[in-house]
């Protein structure tokens, strides 16, 4: 591939040199989870990340406080995959501008989830379990080598992320040239993948347990396994979903209430043993 | 290297470890590579890699997903490798202390994590101000925050002693710090039900009925679920090209019918 | 408490706390809640109480779905209760001699439910005919006929003595009740049959295949399949909705289709 | 809530009392199972029960015995469940009249399936099981509480389940109310969610099972769990259950007829050893 | 019975019963019944027995489906029964040196299936080129190869010997035998590929996604898709139907829609 | 049944005597797999059976080439099963010609998959586990009993193959008759049912394993079981259909190529050990 080819990757000129697309890219990779919060998890690095490429894409300031509000939404996947979909969704708001808000949300919030199933798995329980289990062997007899060998697969890893988001940038200029206007079509198809996935977080990243048990001389139901698994599995989880789901959409209700709601009540359950840590 | 110079870099480290592996990630936050640092900072790779690889081998399968919150492995190691290097403990109670600091930290974190709440509202906020370059800031708090829960254990060991950390365990009741840890594993609802709001969940509420079935009784695993939503994706996708499509050709032949369409996207 | 008095008592119990059980539920018809009564009536509590929880125990788990039919266990307490009180027979001796009675009541339980058929015929022949009484009052035969399922063995017991019991069981073929446990648990099927075909069963004959694959092969409980089922009735109410707005909107503008509509719901 | 409001929970002004529609419900719920057969099961409990509210409601004879021959048809499920479903048809005969009538049965075959699972695992299974693993334990040391706190619940759950009617009966009225004409496509769809559960049945509730064995020296090997299974689980009930809706259809196989047959199939089987009861 | 007959017969029995097992299996090809015929040429019934008995075992649950290649069990009993009955090796050696030819067999199977390709293109030109007689001629190359499988290696054991054999199995490298079993095992995949092609498989990928993950994440057996793939194949064609009725209709109605139809099959 | 109704099934006068149609039938179950390949199967083996029948049919050469090209592509299910679908076909064939080619083909690639899976079970796993335990028993007693019963058996079979072909010949007349212009829709429909199949087909059929293993001292970590395993099951086969799907679309690679780039594939895996047999 020569220089030329890798600069202008898209037919249509775009606003953005490569320079900069990298500049926010490496921003996102750098900010990551370490501003995440339980509302909008990884929204706000994102505005972090792209806030100056954003301003170079909108220089009205309406138009700029629009795009900004948009990528402040909830937003959380693994940040190896996230660079796919922030590349296209740059792409995107790179050509078509303030028009292509709904598209950019419905994009982030439908490949999120199963972006995150794939690249958890690899990149945070496979990769690590090979590698630590093969350094950690090494370490315990003294032999740093695994952990030098792990720094320099990660240094491959952050290359390969930045490759990721530059076939995210080409895909997302190649998807809406294709799709035209069709695109709302698409956006709508994938959001009911995200939702599939939605209804499977909810039965399995969301954890409400209780340790209650009756018990009586030596006949002994625990509540949990004994009652509320046999109604239906993750009951309490799809219980607190539902009623999370309906207490954000009252005027009201904000998530930070929300929030505190939910660190109360973890606090009187634990203190009143109503509620425990699932033993693994 | 002189004392004050290593205790330097060893109250800086885990603090950096923690925010590359949660940005960049490539030193990264497991006990080994940590481990490794540290030993070039105390100067005894020897003890320190065991230790390490001790805690490693105890944190395989350890992953803290959608934002959940785990044992501070990285941290323990470091805990338990600077004071083997300076009591000269045996390898045994280096990892014997450091695994309730690497413990403690998962209450810290869910506590951040809520701070950033505040964070991420007072951005929004100066957004709507136009005061971006406010907007930009006050996002390091993050970071900063993040700094502070590696910092805080560090120092305090460092300047007091490893019985400060039981001192400080023993302050804070059993039910404060389970609270913690259960409000860790049920808040990452918020982030969903937020998300349900933004997408067209009325609309589709079949989709994650089925996920939710699929999932929670047959156990499929979210890729498994993703293929079969995209399944359900293709099928929506064509039905939506067809209307076009039809609605298209109907508007070319002169009959409007666009208020059906409207209605069926209601 | 005169003998007599306890004999008429006792003969009762059985068969009001079936039909209690089967209709208001206050009593209930499970061992510890009539052996308190039966405990009451034969003034003798702990003995009573021991065979109940005996029973009870036992029990644990069984329950008459879907109009299958179970071991009469509330029976089987009573006979033991009355015949350790009148017999001074020990607690293995109730036990042993009221579970046979207790499992020989499957059979009558079947018995009785194909004989309601008949009641339920002639009481929709009486509705045809206007005789609404009498519609009416047909119906007590069957409480009366599950009176009797219960009535007769107490009799029998109360009269003739425990040994009558095992002349009985003898006295019918093990197939015969082998062959009436069969038909109970295959008789369900009759009332699934007729309700197929009250139902759009042909133009939905897919729910049923995917209802059965997922129950048969997956082990879906039934509530995890209902819920699938909502996923699907949610579609299929969204995609009529949209059918019959189109339809509506295609005779507000004078272009009447409602043929088409009419043929796919044929 | 006031007295006043619980005498008028609707806007249409109702044909019915709140006493006359409360001694109807009371009426099913001394019948409950006690004549069920095992065509129509509990159809003619509701019938007797619902026979005089019927009655005020349809005032002419033909559509009164309309209305019974509706209500004489199949319906089954948990007892306390039926509570919330004849509440709701009541409340749609009430307002609706024998129009109505596609849309209450519609409304009973569809959701009885779903509710029955639900009902029975709550009211027949755990509630049971608790109660008398608690009770049995406390009886066995000649100790009456336990079952003395049974018969209270009992009580509790009495007047539950007359609070489950009254909520049927108001969301009835909701829902014909907002619905409108699209009850039809309403029932219809529920009428989806109920054959999914018909499904489940046949492969759950129905049993037929085969005792015969291939044996020869040393091999043997059973027709049911070495062949029949092996083709398809539950295939015997499918079949069955196929048999029997096929003859249903037929002008010269009425349900008695086909109970007889199964009975003569069950006798037949029995004493040859080609069918048993499925070792549990 | 003359040496050379019953060496000419042994010699035919493998070659006629793999056709026929391939084809109209009526005597077909499993260890007991060519046992039986290998028997009634070799003339000691009762060992033949024995030895196809103990292949016949080994072999329980042995099945090439979809074109996968398996060990020739009935190739290794008249092995071992030829073995036994010309040299009086006992049973356990005639098992032991029918096995591997049995197994060898594997290797066989796969280079055939792939000659057979050409033939099949062979024929397909001749058709082409309207030469039918040929194009019917060609096709019995087929059977004449699988002849030769078990041919060869009786023609072998019988002129020189068992030793024979295991001196072509030393000459013959691990990996390639290895790497044909692995082929075996891939190939099939040719032709679902080709399937594919004939199939409106991009119209409905969905429906593979969904068969693939049943199958794949949820173990459902091949039938048990095929009834959920026959749910979905009745909403098709219900779909369908109900969109060729509102043509007519319209068609009927003078509104010449035809257009969008046609889009929607694209 | 009087001989004459055999003769004549169907009321539209046949092209061919019942002679011919069981005479093609009798060539296909006696070829069977016997010219198998790995890219159209069993093909070849419905050609060289039916070129006779069909030539009847198709007077016209060109017509009858198209029709033999029709039958030359890949076809492959339990032969005993294949007998309904060719006599459906042919049935077809016979009333409609060569208009019906598309139908014909497609009513084979959708039934062939479903009939494999329960002919397979029948006919060579159950049939045979049954008769083997039962016969090999007798056998290693020296009792050939057994395996004369199986050469029996196999009679019956061969007679209830040869009417299975009649079933579908009469069905296949009916099919066409009823269905009429909706055969196109039919044959869409059946495809769905299909193509559900292929899926399952490529999840296990297709066989791809890798016995690779990274390892360091104690701690070992297979790539199957270890990693592909985790991200998806079937990966392999997955992402080895798709790579054949692709290169048979492409004009440059035709069947013949793709098998000996498997064959390649396979004899270098197994060379340097990447592949290698799954343990059972
Ligand atoms: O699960 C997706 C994602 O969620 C959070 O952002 C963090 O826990 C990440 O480590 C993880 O990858
Ligand atoms: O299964 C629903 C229902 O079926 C029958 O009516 C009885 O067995 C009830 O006890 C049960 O609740
Ligand atoms: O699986 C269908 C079919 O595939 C191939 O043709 C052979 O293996 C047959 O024995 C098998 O029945």
């Amino acid at each position: 591939m020569s220089k030329e080819k890798k600069q202008t990757p898209v037919n249509t000129p775009g606003v953005l040199t490569r320079k900069e697309r990298h500049s926010a890219i490496l921003r996102y990779m750098t900010m990551g989870v370490n501003n995440f919060n339980y509302e909008t998890q990884q929204g706000p690095s994102v505005v972090w990340a792209f806030s100056k490429v954003l301003r170079k894409i909108y220089p009205k300031d309406d138009e700029y406080v629009e795009a900004l509000d948009n990528h402040f939404k909830y937003f959380n996947t693994t940040t190896a995959m996230a660079n796919i979909i922030l590349g296209a969704t740059l792409a995107m708001e790179e050509k078509d501008g303030i028009k292509s808000k709904d598209a950019v949300q419905s994009l982030k919030t439908s490949l999120m989830g199963p972006f995150a199933g794939i690249g958890d798995t690899i990149i945070w329980v496979l990769f690590p379990t090979i590698m630590g289990s093969i350094a950690g062997y090494m370490a315990v007899q003294g032999n740093p080598t695994g952990a030098i060998a792990w720094i320099l697969f990660d240094m491959l890893l952050f290359w390969a992320r930045i490759k990721l988001f530059d076939l995210g940038y080409n895909s997302g200029v190649k998807l809406i040239t294709s799709l035209g206007e069709r695109l709302s079509i698409f956006t709508e198809a994938t959001s009911v993948m995200g939702l599939t996935v939605v209804g499977t977080l909810i039965a399995t990243v969301v954890k409400v347990y209780t340790p209650l048990t009756f018990m009586t001389g030596k006949v002994k139901l625990a509540i949990q396994s004994g009652i509320l698994d046999k109604i239906m599995p993750a009951l309490l989880p799809a219980l607190v979903a539902y009623m999370v789901y309906t207490l954000l959409g009252k005027k009201s209700w904000t998530p930070t209430k929300v929030i505190l709601l939910i660190v109360v009540i973890s606090l009187v359950g634990a203190f009143t043993g109503l509620l425990g840590v699932q033993p693994q | 290297m002189p004392h004050l110079l290593q205790d330097l870099l060893i109250l800086i480290l885990p603090a950096y470890a923690l925010l590359d592996n949660q940005g960049i990630t490539i030193l990264n936050y497991w006990p080994v590579t940590v481990g490794l640092v540290a030993g070039l900072i105390m100067g005894d790779m020897h003890t320190a890699m065991v230790i390490a690889g001790t805690f490693q081998l105890m944190s395989l399968g350890v992953a803290g997903l959608g934002g959940a919150s785990v044992p501070d492995y990285g941290l323990a190691t470091i805990v338990g490798i600077y004071l083997a290097a300076r009591t000269g403990a045996g390898i045994g109670t280096a990892v014997a202390v450091g695994l309730p600091v690497g413990l403690l930290a998962i209450q810290f974190d869910v506590v951040i994590k809520l701070a950033n709440n505040f964070i991420a509202h007072k951005a929004q906020e100066y957004a709507h101000k136009k005061e971006f370059n406010k907007m930009r800031m006050i996002n390091w708090l993050g970071p900063l925050f993040f700094t502070m829960k590696d910092f805080i254990p560090m120092v305090i060991i460092i300047t007091v002693g490893p019985s400060a950390v039981s001192a400080v365990l023993n302050v804070i009741p059993k039910w404060v710090t389970n609270g913690l840890t259960i409000a860790g594993g049920m808040l990452p609802v918020v982030g969903i039900g937020m998300l349900m709001h933004y997408m067209p969940t009325k609309k589709y509420i079949w989709a994650i009925l089925a996920g939710f079935v699929f999932a929670a009784y047959l156990k499929l695993p979210v890729f498994g679920v993703a293929i079969l939503g995209l399944a359900a994706a293709i099928i929506i996708f064509q039905q939506g090209m067809a209307k076009a499509n039809k609605k298209n050709a109907a508007v070319a032949e002169g009959v409007d019918d666009s208020e059906e369409g409207d209605d069926y996207d209601e």
